[in-house]
């Protein structure tokens, strides 16, 4: 698969499609050539990744990757917006591109359905501009992270528990990666996620629709990005947190000036559980 | 003289301390020694005085375990010494779980 | 219409569809017995209401009103993300009611295909429990605080343009009205619309999602509402702002306690335009 | 001595003023009366001082125009005195403009 040829014309339907971006001097005709050009991996179909890649679909990013393993269930729908009764039981990722055609059928979408490891990440994350971490499990977070630091390519992190989200961007513009903030990762049985710990659906749409918003932003170069900052989210509360991250540091094992970590390593082993680790996970429920 | 400090825990971390997101506490004058508290000596304290249960899942040796992000009025406590940081008077401190799910 | 019937049991389909919110202490089988009883009504099918009313419908509210008069346009489905190129030129209310039916079939929806006005507000929002303004224009939103006022029904406000938006609740817990905020209405040609001005698609997905959050808070009775309260958000820089609005004005026009205003009056008069004032927005694009 | 005083656009109102959303301002010394100045001197020094075009997008009278509403530190103009506000050094003074869309 090839990058996206550069697009240097918007066709008149376009114009017509997008007119409501096109008119704002900031984005203009240039924006939407960038989002035409550009391609967005979103890795996980779920709470954050609906939201994502539907605002990403609306806007017209030219080529959207969607990666999941997993197929649609029922407790899936209070939060996982692009899916729908009758698809449960097809794959999410099957489930994700059907919605998001019928929305935007300019929009060249790849369904991966498959477990990301440290065998197909590097293959599949090569061929785009911007990965949304979108995913539900500490391994997937260290294995996109190294992957998008040894590519460097800019990653915009969503996670969501609860009544709460966090929001930041890693390895872009100089700023610090996930490693770097956390250089181990936390111990397996301190690990909640959103079918253990559960989570009011709309706070993922939330992050997840702001990481639309962050990748469009990298790909339009407009704007501020969430470099070196994090957000937090508490829906419970109704507020919004802004807290400023520690930079780059230069002895970081894998962004670092001299870095000990230059090729994928074993995620599961490092961080002691499986992304598709749901079993345990249904019995605690 | 005292030192007043707002605590706060986030993203789960609150679950550990009777889900009560917001602390104000008063740390005590130390005997003996210059009155300073590190974030050190904060972590000790909290492990002590306000832990309820499981402390493994709040501190590892005398830090806070992986996974935990420490904000001294907004801002990373690695900008600012870390364990060292001398806490000031009216300081917020803010322990971030960082969360997983999506 | 009667009001919904309280429901006291949830079925055990809804028990697995509903698990993730129904295990969070503070939702519990309670709230969503309280999702499952209630009415929403979102006033406006575009930026903001299509968010708002997904992830309603997806959490399991009980009946789900949607005023808009207006068909789906080519130009709206970059940010009106219910819709779909397949239902270009149907009426809005239609094209919401099939996605939302077709997320979640158990949500009762009214499709409502009118211009909201003096005449028929308040027969149609009496029926419902709270209201969503996701209009676009200042004569519906004095409209629907003045109608929310005389009926005692929380207003969940939201607004987007460009890259901003602006989010809080009226006449709540005895909270300020939008008239004891804005007593006078801004002169009209201070006025601009998204068809006017532009806006990125994700801000109004962010906000409507916000405003079903804030719906779902009143209706479960948990958490902080966004009384007395303004959320301001700014895409572009990627920050909130909280600001601390003023109370209930006791000499307000319509909330105070002696209002001179006891029933609707002539909107569009009063703000000097129209809802549909669609013709003359166009010729300023 | 001259205040210092940040002065901030919001909603749309930042149009008026050269798209900048951030002005850091110092209001001068007032000659013959006491050194204060209130949200209404402001109010004529913006648009003496700052607006670019068609003030009456922004004044209405010695107030602004309705629709338009002050914040004094993120806190509504109308809880800490209105027009009569004195502004003290270094506040933070924000003007919204009300957005309508959807
Ligand atoms: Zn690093
Ligand atoms: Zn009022």
């Amino acid at each position: 698969m090839a990058a996206l040829a550069e697009s240097k014309v918007l066709e008149r339907e376009e114009i017509g499609r997008y007119g409501r971006q096109l008119i704002l001097p900031e984005w203009g005709v240039q924006g939407q050539l960038k989002m035409k050009s550009a391609s967005v991996l979103i890795v996980g179909a779920g709470g954050l990744g609906c939201p994502a890649a539907q605002y990403l679909a609306a806007a017209g990013i030219g080529h959207l990757g969607v990666v999941d393993y997993d197929s649609v269930e029922v407790s899936n729908l209070h939060r996982q917006i692009l899916h729908t009764e009758g698809r449960v039981g097809v794959t999410k990722v099957s489930s994700a591109q059907e919605s998001i055609q019928s929305l935007n059928s300019k929009v060249k979408v790849t369904p991966h359905h498959l477990v990301l490891n440290s065998t197909n990440a590097l293959n599949i994350i090569k061929d785009y501009d911007v990965i949304l971490d979108a995913s539900d499990n500490v391994a997937t977070r260290y294995l996109l992270n190294d992957s998008c630091v040894l590519l460097k390519k800019p990653l915009v992190s969503g996670s969501a528990l609860r009544f709460e989200g966090q929001l930041t961007v890693y390895n872009y513009k100089g700023g610090p990666c996930y490693r770097c903030l956390f250089p181990c990762p936390p111990p397996p049985h301190c690990v909640t996620n959103c079918s253990e710990g559960g989570v009011v659906g709309v706070v993922p749409g939330v992050i997840g629709s702001l990481q639309a918003l962050e990748a469009m932003k990298i790909i339009t170069d407009i704007g501020d990005s969430m470099i070196s900052k994090l957000l937090l989210f508490d829906g419970f509360s109704g507020t919004f947190r802004h807290i400023k991250l520690r930079e780059r540091n230069p002895e970081c094992s894998i962004c670092g000036d001299d870095p000990i970590i230059k090729e994928l390593i074993d995620y599961e082993q490092f961080c002691g559980s499986k992304p598709n680790d749901k079993e345990r996970q249904k019995e605690l429920l | 003289m005292p030192l007043s400090v707002e605590i706060e825990f986030s993203g789960g971390a609150e679950l550990l301390f009777n889900k009560i997101k917001k602390h104000k506490i008063e740390l005590p004058d130390k005997m003996g020694v210059a009155n300073t508290w590190t974030i050190r000596d904060l972590i000790g304290w909290i492990k002590e005085n306000l832990l309820c249960e499981r402390p493994e899942l709040f501190v590892q040796g005398e830090s806070v375990r992986p996974g935990i992000l420490v904000m001294i009025n907004n801002i990373d406590w690695d900008l600012v010494g870390g364990l060292d940081y001398v806490i000031n008077n009216n300081d917020t401190i803010l322990f971030i779980s960082t969360l997983h799910g999506g």
